[in-house]
């Protein structure tokens, strides 16, 4: 093949890896949206709030260091010993359920049926509150997440792929991130667990009934608030892998939680309320970008990528109002 | 209890529909318009007219262009940031492009070229309702930014990226630019603020403001009964945007003086307005006001608290700070939804209604 | 604009001159407002005028001529205030009819008036009078003020007074109102104002004819006697038919030449009270009761705070109220804790009732209770009494600023003579003495002498600081054996004010001492057992219960206080008393529909009980038939407790009643 | 002083009149059929109305009587047939549209707007008649605010006419059922239509409210001859108030006449009565 075809190849490739990456967070918008009708645009700070929490467990930082210097003038930053990564994942997860118990309890609770533009508004309010709340815990310095995972181009690939294109070309073989092979392996076990957790297992079940209708699933005796819990709790597990994914690719700092602004194009494709939407949406924006950045980005000055998403979704939305797989809205007056 | 209505009829309905209906709220709204030209400016300094008058009076603007198109006409945006950019930049060009004309015509101008792309990025609310409206002005707001920033000739081709706003007179009277009277920018922008406050005023009370709030409220029923939802979605777009404009301009050439499009006009920008709006109340022109004070005197007094009293190092404060005002907004929206106009509108008439309960 | 008036020097005597009058010294004054279509319509005295003289030349031109009777049916609208003075105009007598009054009450009326013309408000009083023209021979024209609904009425003796008035304004361009003018100037002062039928408690209602000079000169006096200008504003609410609303409303209205306002609807009157805020204003009890009623129920929701500054301020004005208002000395604190109750309570509180500018009130009609008339007085509102019957148009006595009293109705008004037969009934005379009962010269003998004195038909007497006290119907008063007047309603009243006490019937009349059934009130008492945990299975228990008792007596002790400060009274002290087992019932006979005493029915009924307080046994075992609500017929039997009271010698003198 | 309104009671002072005599043909309907995806809602109907008459649409539930009414007032357009209204075929036009040429309808379950008051809600029925544009309403004083107080005289007359000065300023959302039910009436008429199409006006009220809606309905159509077309369950009110009467089943048309001629047709009796129905 010419090395046209396999540089087209090549930017699929990177394009499908980052669609992974989009449609897992894009996942942690859809569970919340599918079970309490929230948009919840908390979900990217929700990420970096999770990666910073792994990352100071596992480099041993003292929470909120920096407030109790500034109260108490005392100078302590690091309580010595760090912490297995194995043993860092748990408790950074044990953190997000604790946040999202918290949640519910003084937050959901009260905003049961409100409408969905004060529901909006209240999650980013919570992200802003998160994205305090991380950086007065762990600091606001950028810092490196590895969790052992594979990192670096992949040799093997590279020199298979050269073989591919006719010896004379100066052809060097396609660049693949080994980090975002494993990225994809990960996202595709996580996306396969929820799927089987939301058809087959009985809290699964009542999942998808309260997504449908609160009142129905409350008169069959489902506990609306331990619904919510889960969920949120999910979330927070979504949040923490895209944390630890992303902030492997582009360290843990406050652009992190930019990732929820990309999500939502997603959402636009996929429909908010399907999970096969959101994974299906994440690919197309992924290779659609990065063709639009190799191809299109030239002609009109290059760094498109931010917004060629948008549009994308825009012209998509212009045809089909309801997304992939929402279904025709009829309005009955 | 200090409302004494007993014996104030209305004989004509000019009368029965005007403003302030209530006596005595008459001669407080004239008393405070008073105190606010013409005692004010006598008494505002650098700090004060820096800090805290004109970013209120601007955003005060840019929230009543944000509450005719959310509050009245039921159209979420998230591209206020953006809109905010293009009123600069109009501003900026116009005044380098001609120096000669006055800077009131210039930030007039500039909101009638903000209106045009804010009915354009308008046109899919025809399509599209809710969330999916919302994320359309995000791309507005993604695109527009990244338009500035790339075509160098929108800064004139200024090395750093960054536009900086000459000097200009309104009546002799240095307004833009460093050595610019506080008292001379404090009453430019006040007086931008009232024409524009009464022109909403006049925009909602009658046939277009109900065909917006018809459309806000049940837009099929609004259509059936005769509200075209193109002119209404737009003529809301365009107003919202003819507003933001202003303040856009107002902020680049008063307030900041130089500004780098990303860093000044971000999606930060759009969150702000929209917390405005909804905290100072959906709907209401008074709740612009309430919402614009709020969010622009809680840092300022936060920052004094922190900072100035307590002695914590700025990034500390500056992290409480937003975890505060993330915390408030979902503490408003759980205790009052309809923002701070609505608790006025409540005291208000349990006032009248004193000693019985409401 | 009509031009001046001829009707020579002297001050006008009737109301159409009077309108000419104002039309000149009150041009651009407002006379009247109307709530239409959501603000408020005003017309000037001029424009009035000018209205009223197309309405009458209007009417005029369909046959209207000097002494035809014109009913007035509907609520309170100015182009039914117009009629009266465009009717008059003509030298035609206007009859105002209660529009709530079924078909059949208004024919009696109508019929009896003989009234050839009716004008009325809308739709449903045209259907009203069409429904019972057969009966009616003299009326042949109908006007209607509202159009809603009428359109296609045979229009042959039926007219909208737009066109009436279109006619009338054609006529006056034609051949101006010359003549018009001077059929005002011939009208006298002796000629028949209005016809009021009084609302027949005691058999059929009778036609009071009212002469303009009645009208324009005890209206002249009210408004001296109250310093009434044309500054004031009244609200016009009450029915038309009634002599306080047209005195008060119209007659003083045109004399002082001060603005009269019509409230929207029946509906709207609390709203557009306050929206107007009348200086001047009149009502019978009840209204004040409803509103003091209204004003407590919606404190009880309150805030537990907003309640305790309520009751608290009240209670301090309870205290103080009155005596700032009459002027008396006050502490200064008193007087600056009173300052901060109206900031916080009475000034809210009259601003709500839109009673805030009002200067001067009156009650009348019937006895308000004590309790009711110092609420108001309380708040810092000139509240008075005034004593007054459609025969002597309105005014006979009235309590003067300053000197208010709770339970008199003040001293006799401006020109007006007063005195006391012997039987106790009040005679008074006065220029607002009525012409006579139309077509009814028997009932007029009887009530008017010939040299003009009138039977109120009350019984009162004048108390030591010359206020009159009204104690009865004159022929309900007895005497006691011992000669001291006997007034059973004037004690049973006293009882009834107390909330326990439900109803009460005295006896005494050709007895040696005065003595005292009780009923009490299920509800009252009720609620105070709950707060007591006092436990009763029946009305029967609980009305014979031990505390009940010592309750009721210490109502009787205070009563028996009262009427020891008043030498006529003293002697009517209540000496025995007992509980009734069984509530006064209508379905029994013992009350009429309207919730009054059937003193004869009851005498007899429970003759055994009365023998028993005379014969000084201390209970009696009763037993009475009683029918239940389904009609079924049963007995209650119980014995009936008997309590002594003693009396209290003469104390008279002190100023204030008891407390 | 202030100057008095024009006191006369009609309401059609600002629409231009149409030329058609009252009992001439004002909208017709031919061969009418309507389906949402595969489900047919109406199939091949045709009815005229005539004007100044009260039409009743009545059938059973689901017989296609709302969904005819959204074809009429342009909110569907069917997949088959014609709509002539004053004599001009209609082509495919968006609701708002047909509000301007006058026709005006309430709603099976309410629709007002819940954020404006009474008043405000009346007076949005006027926006059709409303002309200042953009830059008047900016000005305000003057030529807007007059056009305003006009339209607020007219408003006044249909909130006198319906009787509900008292709640003239309260929020419709606090308004009981009865009143909201009132006021969407209100709205309708302030648009003063040549065709008021009531959908269900009288469902869930009791007599004595639905003898108020029955009087205004009468009066509206008596007093100021606005043709009415009717879709009511109640066959005593559709017996007193309708001239004449289409009847529905299935989304076909099954009886057309008077009042007594419907009663007595067999299919209408036996499409109440529940008769076994053989499948189209």
């Amino acid at each position: 093949m010419s090395p046209a075809i396999l540089n087209f190849i090549e930017t699929c490739l990177n394009g499908l890896m980052a669609g992974v990456m989009y449609s897992l967070v894009a996942l942690g918008f859809v569970l919340i949206f599918k079970a309490s009708g929230i948009f919840n645009f908390a979900q990217g700070v929700m990420a970096l709030f999770a990666a910073l929490t792994l990352v100071g467990f596992q480099t041993g930082q003292v929470p909120f260091s920096h407030l109790i210097n500034a109260i108490f003038g005392t100078d302590i930053h690091h309580w010595g010993g760090g912490m297995p990564t194995i043993l860092a994942i748990v408790l950074a997860m044990g953190v997000m359920v604790l946040l999202a118990f918290l949640l519910e309890r003084f937050v959901l609770k009260y905003l049961v049926n409100q409408e969905p533009i004060i529901l909006f508004m209240a999650t980013i309010g919570l992200a802003y509150f998160l994205e305090g709340l991380g950086d007065l815990m762990w600091g606001a310095d950028i810092k490196r997440m590895d969790v052992g995972l594979p990192s670096g181009g992949s040799f093997w690939w590279e020199d298979l792929t050269r073989a591919w294109a006719p010896a004379d070309a100066d052809y060097y073989g396609m660049y693949i991130d080994t980090l975002d092979v494993s990225a994809a392996i990960i996202a595709a076990i996580l996306v396969t667990g929820l799927t089987l957790f939301s058809q087959y297992t009985a809290t699964g079940r009542a999942l998808r009934a309260v997504a449908d209708d609160h009142q129905a699933a409350l008169s069959v005796g489902i506990s609306l608030r331990r619904i919510w819990v889960i969920v949120w709790s999910l979330a927070g597990f979504v949040a923490l892998v895209a944390g630890i994914l992303w902030g492997a690719k582009s360290g843990v700092q406050f652009s992190l939680s930019l990732i929820a602004l990309k999500a939502l194009p997603v959402l636009i494709l996929g429909g908010f309320t399907s999970i096969p939407g959101a994974i299906v949406g994440g690919l197309i924006i992924g290779v659609g970008e990065k063709l639009a950045e190799a191809y299109v980005g030239p002609l009109v000055g290059g760094a498109i990528e931010n917004w060629f998403a948008y549009m994308l979704a825009l012209a998509f939305l212009l045809f089909r109002p309801q997304g992939l797989y929402g279904e025709k809205i009829i309005e009955r007056i | 209890m200090l409302y004494r209505e007993a014996g104030d009829f209305k004989t004509t309905y000019r009368e029965d529909n005007q403003t302030f209906p209530i006596k005595s709220e008459r001669y407080l709204f004239w008393g405070a318009m008073l105190i606010a030209f013409c005692v004010v400016p006598f008494f505002v300094n650098s700090y004060w007219e820096k800090s805290v008058l004109v970013p209120l009076l601007v955003w005060s603007l840019v929230a009543l262009g944000l509450n005719i198109l959310t509050g009245y006409c039921g159209q979420v945006s998230l591209g206020t940031g953006a809109f905010m950019a293009v009123g600069a930049f109009a501003c900026y060009k116009l005044m380098t492009a001609f120096p000669g004309m006055s800077i009131f015509f210039v930030v007039i101008l500039s909101g009638g070229v903000t209106a045009l792309v804010g009915m354009l990025f308008g046109l899919p609310s025809l399509r599209i309702k809710g969330f999916y409206l919302a994320v359309a002005t995000l791309a507005a707001q993604f695109f527009l930014i990244w338009v500035f920033n790339k075509f160098a000739w929108f800064y004139n081709y200024s090395a750093s990226g960054q536009i900086t706003a000459p000097e200009r007179t309104v009546f002799g009277i240095i307004v833009t630019g460093p050595n610019a009277a506080p008292w001379a920018t404090y009453l430019f922008c006040l007086t931008f603020l009232f024409i524009f406050a009464w022109l909403a005023r006049n925009l909602t009370r009658g046939r277009i403001g109900r065909s917006w709030m018809a459309i806000r409220d049940m837009d099929i029923a609004a259509e059936i009964i005769g509200v075209e939802p193109l002119r209404a979605k737009l003529s809301a777009f365009a107003m919202s945007s003819f507003f933001i404009g202003v303040g856009g301009a107002l902020f680049f050439s008063v307030y900041l003086g130089a500004a780098e499009v990303t860093e000044a006009f971000g999606i930060d920008k759009s969150f702000l307005a929209l917390f405005m709006v909804i905290i100072g109340g959906l709907g209401s022109i008074l709740g612009s006001f309430l919402g614009a004070a709020f969010l622009v005197l809680m840092p300022v007094f936060l920052k004094n608290l922190f900072v100035g009293s307590l002695g914590w190092p700025t990034d500390v404060a500056a992290h409480i700070q937003i975890m505060l005002i993330g915390g408030l907004i979902i503490f408003f929206l759980i205790v009052e939804p309809h923002g701070l106009a609505q608790l006025w509108r409540l005291t208000k008439e349990k006032l009248r209604l004193w000693p019985f309960p409401y | 604009m009509p031009s001046t008036v001829q009707a020579g020097a002297n001050a006008p005597e009737t109301f159409p001159q009077y309108l000419l009058l104002n039309a000149e010294r009150h041009a651009s004054r407002t006379a009247m407002r109307h709530k239409d279509n959501g603000i408020w319509k005003s017309w000037t005295w001029a424009e009035m005028a000018d209205e009223i003289r197309a309405f009458s030349m209007g009417l005029a031109a369909i046959g209207l001529k000097k002494g035809d009777k014109v009913a007035i049916v509907g609520h309170n609208r100015p182009r039914l205030y117009w009629a009266f003075a465009a009717v008059q105009a003509l030298g035609a007598v206007p009859v105002p009819v209660y529009a709530d009054s079924v078909a059949e009450e208004m024919t009696y009326v109508l019929d009896h008036a003989g009234v050839h013309f009716a004008v009325c408000q809308d739709q449903e009083q045209v259907d009203k009078l069409l429904s019972i023209t057969d009966k009616l021979k003299d009326l042949h024209q109908i006007v209607y003020d509202e159009t809603r609904g009428l359109r296609d009425y045979d229009h042959t003796n039926l007219h909208s007074i737009d066109a009436i008035e279109q006619a009338g304004r054609d006529l006056v361009a034609e051949k101006g109102d010359a003549d018009w003018k001077k059929g005002i100037a011939d009208t006298r002062g002796d000629d028949i104002a209005v016809m009021l039928y009084t609302s027949g408690t005691t058999g059929k209602p009778k036609g009071v004819m009212l002469s303009f000079d009645n009208l324009v000169i005890s209206a002249r006096n009210g408004n001296t006697f109250d310093n009434l200008t044309k500054d004031d504003t009244v609200l016009a609410y009450l029915p038309l038919a009634w002599v306080g609303d047209h005195v008060f409303t119209y007659a003083q209205a045109y004399v002082a030449g001060y603005s009269v306002c019509c409230p929207e609807s029946p509906e709207t009157v609390d709203s557009d009270r306050r929206e107007i805020a009348p200086s001047y204003f009149f009502a019978p009890p009840r209204v004040f009761e409803n509103l003091l009623t209204a004003v407590l129920v919606r404190m009880e929701d309150a805030g537990k705070t907003k309640k305790r500054m309520f009751d608290y301020f009240m209670a301090h004005a309870r205290r103080v109220g009155e005596p700032i208002l009459n002027g008396e000395t006050v502490s200064f604190a008193d007087r600056f804790k009173y300052w901060l109750g109206e900031l916080l309570v009475y000034g809210p509180l009259k601003n709500r009732m839109g009673f805030t500018r009002m200067r001067v009130g009156y009650t009348a009609g019937e006895a308000i209770g004590p309790e009711i008339f110092r609420f108001y007085r309380s708040l810092g509102l000139n509240l008075k009494q005034l004593y007054g019957q459609t025969e002597a148009s309105v005014y006979i006595t009235a309590q003067p600023d300053g000197e208010i009293r709770a339970d008199t109705v003040g001293r006799p008004s401006p020109d007006v003579e007063i005195r006391i037969e012997e039987s106790g009934e009040v005679m008074y005379r006065s220029p607002g003495v009525f012409v006579g009962y139309y077509r009814n010269d028997e009932a007029t003998r009887e009530t008017k002498t010939n040299d003009n004195w009138v039977h109120t038909g009350d019984a009162g007497f004048f108390d030591h600081e010359g206020h009159l006290k009204i104690i009865d119907r004159a022929k309900d008063v007895g005497k006691l054996n011992d000669g001291s007047l006997f007034a059973p309603k004037y004690i049973e009243n006293k009882l009834k004010f107390f909330p326990n006490v439900k109803e009460a019937v005295a006896f005494g009349d050709g007895r040696d001492f005065c003595a005292v059934f009780l009923n009490i009130d299920l509800t009252s008492v009720g609620s105070w057992a709950e707060r007591n945990n006092v436990s009763y299975a029946s009305y029967q228990e609980l009305a014979q219960h031990a505390q009940v008792y010592a309750m009721m007596e210490e109502h009787v002790r205070q009563v028996n206080e009262d009427l020891a400060s008043e030498e006529m009274m003293a002697g009517s002290q209540i000496a025995r008393f007992l509980v009734l087992h069984k509530e006064l019932d209508a379905d029994d006979g013992e009350l009429t529909r309207t919730q009054k005493v059937r003193r004869s029915f009851i005498a007899e009924r429970y003759a055994p009980l009365i023998d028993a307080l005379y014969d000084g046994s201390t209970e009696k075992y009763v037993d009475t038939e009683v029918t239940f609500e389904d009609g079924r017929k049963g007995k209650i039997s119980a014995t009936v407790q008997i309590r002594d009271m003693e009396r209290l010698p003469v104390t008279g003198g002190h100023k204030e009643a008891a407390e | 002083m202030n100057v008095h309104m024009r006191e006369d009671m009609s309401l059609h002072s600002m629409r231009a009149d149409d030329g058609i005599a009252k009992g001439e043909e004002l909208l017709k309907v031919d061969n009418i059929s309507l389906s949402f995806g595969g489900v047919k809602a109406i199939t091949d109907i045709s009815f005229d109305i005539r004007k100044g008459e009260i039409r009743a649409i009545i059938g059973p539930n689901g017989a296609g009587k709302t969904s005819m009414l959204n074809v009429i007032n342009g909110f569907y357009y069917p997949q088959e047939g014609t709509i002539t209204f004053r004599g001009k075929r209609r082509r495919r036009v968006r609701p708002h549209e047909t509000a301007r040429e006058g026709i005006a309808r309430t709603f099976q379950n309410i629709a007002l707007f819940k954020g404006m008051s009474t008043l405000d809600n009346i007076m949005t029925g006027r926006i059709t008649l409303q002309k200042r544009n953009m830059f008047w309403h900016g000005l305000w004083t003057g030529p807007a605010e007059r056009e305003e107080i006009e339209h607020r005289e007219a408003v006044e007359r249909i909130i006198d006419f319906l009787e509900i000065e008292h709640i003239r300023k309260t929020p419709v959302g606090r308004l009981p059922y009865g009143l909201q039910k009132r006021v969407e009436l209100g709205r309708a008429l302030a648009a003063e239509p040549a065709l008021l199409l009531l959908d269900e006006p009288m469902a869930g009220m009791n007599l004595e409210e639905k003898e108020d809606m029955s009087r205004f309905i009468l009066d509206v159509n008596q007093q100021y001859g606005t043709t009415i077309a009717l879709i009511e369950h109640d066959m005593g009110v559709v017996m007193d108030l309708s001239d004449r009467v289409v009847v529905l089943d299935y989304g076909k048309k099954i009886g057309d006449g008077t009042p007594d001629e419907v009663r007595n047709n067999q299919d209408v009796i036996d499409a109440y009565l529940g008769v076994p129905h053989e499948e189209a």
